[in-house]
């Protein structure tokens, strides 16, 4: 069989397969004898697969092409159409002359690879590069004016979040410290004395412990109570104000 | 070999080096001896002063190296893209406004009044020389406070703080008071 | 400006480039007209050829470079590492040429005038340097579009993309290629 010559060559796809088939058989491009060459063309992939190369999915995608253009020049054709317009081969002819020019156009550049390099290039030289600063350009005093006007003019529109509107999404609620304060005081008023860890009873939450806490600091600050230890237990005594009432609370905003 | 051959290599060689390369290099490579190549390398380095060229040949020890001539400088660096710094952002005029007519102010104080925030605008700030630390807030965490500098004045050819224009203070306070009170609410 | 100055300019900054420099800069950095600058490079350039001198004004598309004379290669090559590579496959330069002429175009369109994958070449020119993407053509999924590079005008020792011989002229010898193939079928 002559197909031996086939497998010392490697192909660089199925087009140049094809061209290769078409220079072989010394027919024209232009006029491709589709039965031959296709059985030629299925004949070397059978032999690749034969010789355990690998058929790359292109390969087979024009096999099938050119069986789908040998059984189209088999069915007789009807009326009177220019033979050209119908022939089945125009578009593969016109993908293997383009394919053909490149083909050559590679030899150039295979060539000329290595025509420039005996030509040295040297690297670019360190220069420093100008700064051109235009940060404080053409700024003036009214610049600022304007930006505190813009910002007031925005902050008309940034109403506050409505807090209920996070509830259930953020589950925090917000304890007064000056509530918790009024609670212990009351205790504080008609027990006159309390335990330190008392305070903390029915407590639920972290946000109502530490509220409570700051409630105790703000009270000793306000000299309303006296802290004392022994035993290892901390007790909270009531010191009366000789003015008493409201006054009290007259620090709390601190 | 004849000396225009041999200045051509010299040129070749000196070029594609880039560095300084030294006379017995030179020596080396084109295979004269060094009295020769010294008086062949001194002429040509003449000839491309005395034709103002825009290369010249400098000695550098015992050594010669190719380089720009330097009156040509100007022109050299244009090819370096400069490097551009664009006016300040309507952000960071903000930021700078706010520092001016509120100083001496927080980070947070700044952010809250704008309701962003304006870190970035800060740095630059204080990379320009316009702001600077004065201090720290006797505050939890100690916030660093901001003020103007004397750049500052300087660049808005003002005698001091108080020739800043007089904004509407209700306008400004309003804000400062709302945002605090709402502070306040958030520790509560 | 005299016209030894200006030659003392683009000397200057050629050489301080290192690198190709666009006509357009060029004319930017001397403020003389394009057709006025080209002609004084065009007579600088060829004065450099015609005394031999060992450093060249090469053309690299639409810009210029200084580079060695390629007949002090022996003598550069003593001081500076040529860049050696191994020959390009015939796939690789089968894409090149698509490139090369082609440009700008995508993977598609090479893929689709070989008639086979061209990924790994594409791979290969890219890490090469000898073609880089060039943009995105304005069509579904924003294909890449690949174009040559000055490397590549370089390397193959090209002016300008313009001066590639027409792609039309690789066909003209079909008969004569036919005959010769069909000798080696028949020496196989």
């Amino acid at each position: 069989m002559k197909q031996i010559s086939f497998k010392l060559q490697i192909f660089e796809g199925p087009l140049d397969l094809l061209l290769h088939l078409i220079n072989k058989n010394k027919v024209s491009i232009y006029d491709i004898p589709i039965s031959e060459i296709t059985e030629q063309y299925i004949d070397y992939i059978a032999e690749m697969k034969h010789f355990d190369i690998e058929v790359s999915s292109e390969f087979l995608v024009l096999a099938a092409h050119l069986l789908y253009i040998k059984s189209k020049m088999l069915l007789p054709k009807y009326g009177d159409a220019p033979e050209d317009e119908d022939d089945p081969r125009t578009e593969l002819t016109q993908r293997l002359v383009e394919y053909k020019k490149f083909k050559k156009a590679a030899q150039f550049f295979c060539e000329r690879e290595f025509a420039g390099s005996r030509t040295f290039y040297k690297m670019r030289e360190y220069i420093e590069p100008v700064l051109i600063d235009e940060s404080l350009s053409n700024i003036t005093i009214g610049h600022l004016v304007s930006a505190i006007y813009d910002i007031s003019e925005r902050i008309k529109y940034r109403r506050p979040v409505n807090a209920e509107r996070f509830k259930g999404i953020v589950g925090r609620e917000v304890v007064s410290v000056f509530s918790k304060l009024k609670n212990v005081l009351k205790k504080l008023k008609t027990l006159k004395k309390i335990n330190f860890i008392d305070i903390f009873r029915n407590v639920k939450t972290k946000t109502e412990a530490v509220a409570s806490f700051l409630a105790v600091l703000e009270l000793i600050k306000m000299n309303a109570v006296k802290v004392s230890q022994n035993n290892g237990e901390t007790q909270l005594k009531y010191i009366k104000k000789r003015k008493g009432g409201s006054g009290i609370f007259g620090n709390t905003k601190d | 070999m004849e000396i225009q051959k041999i200045e051509g290599i010299i040129e070749a060689v000196l070029f594609a080096a880039g560095d300084a390369v030294s006379v017995d290099k030179l020596c080396e490579i084109t295979r004269i001896d060094r009295p020769t190549l010294l008086s062949i390398i001194t002429r040509l380095s003449d000839s491309y002063s005395y034709n103002k060229r825009g290369i010249k040949i400098v000695k550098v020890g015992d050594k010669y190296q190719m380089a720009t001539r330097g009156e040509f400088f100007e022109y050299v660096q244009k090819i370096a893209e400069p490097i551009k710094r664009n006016p300040l952002s309507r952000a960071t005029l903000e930021v700078l406004a706010v520092i001016a007519y509120k100083q001496p102010v927080t980070r947070a104080t700044i952010e809250r009044i704008r309701g962003v925030n304006s870190d970035n605008s800060v740095s630059r700030l204080l990379e320009l020389g316009l702001i600077e630390e004065t201090g720290r807030l006797d505050a939890p965490g100690r916030p660093v406070l901001f003020g103007t500098t004397d750049e500052f004045l300087r660049c808005f050819a003002i005698d001091s703080i108080s020739d800043l224009p007089p904004i509407d203070e209700f306008v400004i306070d309003e804000i400062i008071d709302t945002s605090s009170e709402g502070a306040q609410q958030t520790i509560e």
